[in-house]
């Protein structure tokens, strides 16, 4: 056994989870067994050794999914996980995969690189007074802790939005028949991704292990209400999300009243007291389609992050429709 | 009590700041797995398989790259990273006991934010230049603090080289009556590593920042000069404000090495407790609250030396 | 014998580097060009043995530099030298003038008669640094300080698109100011 | 040794190289291919459409410039701490004087909103 075979088998696994609309229950399971495997998830393409793709993705997304594969080097391998049940199975073989060295030097040899060449960017007016250059930078479909189906074409000066729109993708994969999450487990996913934006990475992770024990129905109460304690106490947080995403329209759904930190106060508070009504999300979710763009211009790259987290706009329940810019 | 060490010390410097960081990522890796509530024995090996990852993965290169800076990133930020601990004492010794140690550490510590930035640029990456960016912006908010609290431990013992800084710890260790500069210089020596909470140049939230599009070796290289930075930080710490390698019935070195590994514990323990720290928000605290809080700690510090 | 080997390897390196400057498409590689350029001179420095300046200019070449990246990124047309480009605009003129200069310099080093200094050197340059600012050098040191003063309050008048009156009303009346992106102290 | 213990730098630095020569060397001894060149950088699963290396809008200029001219002080600080103990309490008042001094300006800019991102 040469030594680059060693190394690969004894190599780490970095997944990078993409979430197509109807795979929630896909990613739930990825996500747990890669917590349970000591996976620690990727951030990105660069980083990550196995592109999962939780859901069935719809033509529509596949060439998304195809440019993240492309930029994935060697070792590398992609699961496509259809559903809840086919986790274990398709990631196992993935990483049989990821094992073997003849496969993975010829995953090496054929890396292929295609696209448009980018052009020069180009400038224009901001509110500061300087016309400096603007990039088009669209967040999802394919970005971690990101809503699965939703794409917001940004158009940063700095790192500053300038203008925002959305489109909303592969929505035709989605089947109606998918029970819905439980109402704790949802909360607490959503939690997780706004912790995880927000870059309290053990409280993230805490609100994953929960989220998963709920969903089994053995979540220990302890830990469940410290957590609630830490997330409603921290002093740090609330500091960092005051303000976020504020929505205070007449119109908007009550549930999201407020700003990011209260939003995830309340999610917590939902948990801790057990609160069984359903997620509040889903009847939101085109309103929130809708406000978006008007909630995310001017606002600073992270801060947008962090509104659009804890806004979880549930886009799977909407249907194919392209939203123009607010 | 602090002299410089033979030649050959030099050799070991590198040895000794690798083992603590990988001692360090094991420390954090069962953290993690204690929360995820996995296995923490399979846990502590993950960041070596982690660098066995790294070392086959094939290397790539965006498009348009500027591959000269963009490697010289994890060159320089690995390279400065050792540098910074050249001046900090082990027990009795010291590789480069210079006159002016404190500046030098400082220096070698500076030499981040053009690694950052170049990190980022160099890739030809929105979300990497992003993290680039805010990495800057970081840098210019903590280094007066961070200056502060070294020259306040330059102040208490009359001089800027290490050693007499040690020496001047034998009656009272510096944390003693320096707290905030203490405090405040734990606090920018994690901004400086861009550790957590201070992680915004790497973050989630776009991609893994600065780092998004480094791959293989290079990224191993980058991530192991972030190390070099964290543990020369601790090392400092202790050599400034803990007494360095005083300490009863064990011999200094290994009073260096255990007062090390705490610094360095608490520092990744608090890393994982606390949400990342942006600057658009924190540049107010540190120009505002950091850097008074600095002054008035220095003051204090002058004012007891001129007394004494 | 090593310091020889040292400094000529920096001297050709600060030399180097500091042609680089002109010869690079890119804002970026230029600027770190210049920053190598003082990193070579900042090695000479420490040769002969004034280890505080040397470090001091290591410490400030490097954030000051960075510092000026990111203004050369934000206001030079192409930053990273994709689209061919020069950095130099009057070649001829350019040429003649810093060979000239390079000339005149090089010949008051070497025809001037320089005097050498009586004084003692002092065994900690950093020290009597220290001292001289305290001391004789008093004055110098408060004008920076006005002047570094003045700096401030001009960068900020002069580059601030918004000042106080946006943020906090025509009659400085509201309690926490108006500004896009939130800050950390004083909301 | 001369050039006041410089020369363990020098060292360090042969040193350091010699470990970047091992990591790189030992990582084209086991890499399973060569360098991929000409990859797209990550964006969302896009392509970009434009170059991200561009004029990059630094919402915190001023605060750069502030900074510059707060950190002149450091040329007089470092030096300062050593003679401080000795000169006693003309020096304290006149360091924290001139320190007090440029505080004012950045109170002054914090008040301007100098210290936000525009």
């Amino acid at each position: 056994m040469d030594l680059t075979a060693r190394l690969l088998r004894w190599a780490d696994i970095r997944p990078l989870v993409a979430e197509v609309p109807g795979g929630t229950w896909a990613r739930l399971a990825v996500e747990r067994l890669a917590r349970e495997r000591g996976w620690r998830v990727a951030a990105c393409p660069a980083e990550a050794n196995l592109l999962v793709v939780a859901g069935t993705p719809h033509a529509e997304v596949e060439p998304y999914l195809l440019r993240v594969w492309q930029s994935m080097t060697a070792p590398r391998a992609r699961a496509d996980v259809p559903s809840g049940p086919a986790a274990a199975s398709a990631l196992d073989a993935a990483v049989a995969e990821l094992h073997d060295p003849a496969r993975q030097r010829d995953h090496a040899a054929s890396a292929v690189h295609s696209g448009l060449d980018p052009e020069m960017a180009d400038r224009d007016a901001d509110r500061d007074g300087l016309a400096l250059d603007q990039l088009t930078v669209p967040l999802g479909p394919v970005l971690p802790d990101w809503p699965a189906g939703l794409v917001v074409h940004t158009v940063l000066q700095g790192d500053v939005i300038q203008s925002a729109r959305v489109q909303l993708t592969g929505l035709a994969a989605t089947r109606a028949a998918d029970e819905p999450v439980p109402a704790a487990a949802a909360r607490l996913d959503t939690c997780a991704r706004v912790l995880s934006v927000a870059g309290a990475h053990d409280a993230a992770l805490a609100a994953r292990r929960l989220r998963d024990e709920v969903l089994t129905g053995q979540a220990p109460e302890r830990r469940l209400q410290r957590w609630a304690a830490w997330v409603r106490r921290s002093r740090l947080l609330r500091w960092s999300l005051a303000g976020i995403g504020r929505v205070d329209d007449a119109d908007a759904p009550p549930a999201l009243a407020g700003d990011a930190l209260a939003r995830l106060h309340r999610a917590a508070e939902a948990v801790s007291h057990r609160h069984d009504d359903p997620p509040r999300h889903t009847d939101a979710a085109q309103w929130m389609v809708e406000a978006l763009p008007r909630l995310l211009e001017g606002r600073e790259l992270a801060v947008a992050r962090i509104a659009v987290a804890s806004l979880d706009p549930a886009v799977e329940t909407l249907a194919h429709t392209e939203v123009a810019d607010g | 009590m602090v002299e410089q060490a033979p030649w050959w010390s030099a050799l070991l410097l590198p040895v000794v700041l690798a083992a603590f960081a990988v001692a360090a990522a094991m420390f954090g890796s069962v953290l993690t797995a204690r929360t995820a509530g996995t296995a923490p024995g399979v846990a502590a090996a993950a960041p070596l398989r982690s660098a066995a990852g790294l070392l086959v993965r094939q290397r790539r290169s965006t498009l348009a790259a500027d591959a000269l800076l963009w490697r010289a990133a994890g060159v320089v930020l690995l390279l400065a990273g050792v540098l910074a601990s050249l001046v900090t004492p082990l027990g009795r010794w010291s590789v480069g006991d210079l006159p002016v140690g404190v500046v030098w550490f400082n220096a070698m510590e500076v030499v981040a934010w053009a690694a950052v930035w170049l990190a980022g640029w160099g890739g030809n990456s929105a979300f990497g230049l992003s993290g680039g960016y805010r990495f800057v912006a970081q840098g210019v908010c903590y280094e007066l603090p961070h200056m502060f609290a070294l020259t306040t431990a330059a102040i208490g013992a009359g001089s800027l080289r290490v050693a007499d800084i040690v020496a001047a710890q034998q009656q009272l260790w510096f944390v003693v009556w320096m707290p905030v500069a203490f405090a405040v210089f734990l606090l920018t020596v994690a901004a400086m590593a861009f550790w957590p909470p201070f992680d915004h140049p790497l973050g989630l939230d776009v991609a893994g920042g600065a780092a998004s599009e480094l791959s293989g070796v290079d990224r191993l290289v980058f991530l192991a000069g972030r190390w070099a930075l964290l543990v020369s930080g601790s090392g400092m710490a202790v050599a400034l404000f803990l007494g360095g390698g005083s300490g009863p019935l064990l011999p200094g070195w290994l009073w260096s090495v255990l007062k090390t590994a705490a610094v360095l514990a608490a520092l990744v323990w608090a890393g994982r407790r606390l949400p990342t720290v942006r600057m658009e928000r924190f540049a107010e605290v540190a120009w505002l609250v950091l850097i008074p809080a600095t002054l008035v700690q220095a003051l204090i510090v002058s004012i007891v030396v001129v007394a004494r | 014998m090593w310091q020889q080997i040292v400094f000529w390897l920096c001297a050709a390196g600060a030399v180097a580097s500091g042609v680089a400057v002109f010869r690079v498409d890119s804002m970026a590689r230029a600027t770190f060009a210049l920053l190598a350029s003082f990193v070579f001179a900042a090695v000479t420095v420490l040769l002969v043995d004034l280890a505080y300046l040397g470090v001091l200019v290591l410490l400030m070449m490097i954030m000051e530099m960075v510092i000026m990246v990111l203004f050369m990124v934000m206001y030079m047309m192409n930053p990273a030298g994709l689209m061919p480009m020069t950095m130099v605009h009057n070649q001829k003129g350019a040429l003649g003038i810093s060979a000239g200069t390079f000339a005149v310099l090089t010949a008051v080093v070497y025809l001037v008669d320089w005097p050498s200094s009586g004084a003692a050197r002092p065994a900690d340059p950093a020290h009597a640094l220290g001292e001289a600012i305290m001391g004789s050098k008093m004055l110098v040191m408060i004008v920076v300080g006005l002047a570094l003063f003045a700096t401030i309050v001009t960068t900020v008048v002069l580059a601030t698109h918004r000042g106080r009156y946006d943020r906090y009303g025509d009659r400085l009346d509201r309690r926490s100011p108006d500004d896009p992106v939130r800050g950390g102290v004083g909301r | 040794m001369s050039m006041g213990g410089f020369g363990g730098a020098l060292l360090v630095v042969a040193l350091v190289a010699g470990v970047l020569g091992a990591l790189y060397g030992g990582a084209l001894l086991v890499r399973l291919g060569r360098t991929v060149t000409g990859t797209r950088p990550f964006l969302s699963g896009h392509d970009p459409a434009e170059h991200a290396v561009s004029r990059f809008h630094v919402r915190w200029y001023t605060l750069t410039m502030i900074f510059l001219a707060f950190d002149m002080e450091m040329v007089f600080m470092y030096p300062w701490a050593l003679v401080v103990a000795e000169l006693g309490t003309k020096a304290v008042i006149e360091m924290f004087v001139f320190l007090a001094v440029l505080m004012a300006g950045v109170v002054y800019a914090w008040r301007e909103g100098a210290l936000r991102w525009t």
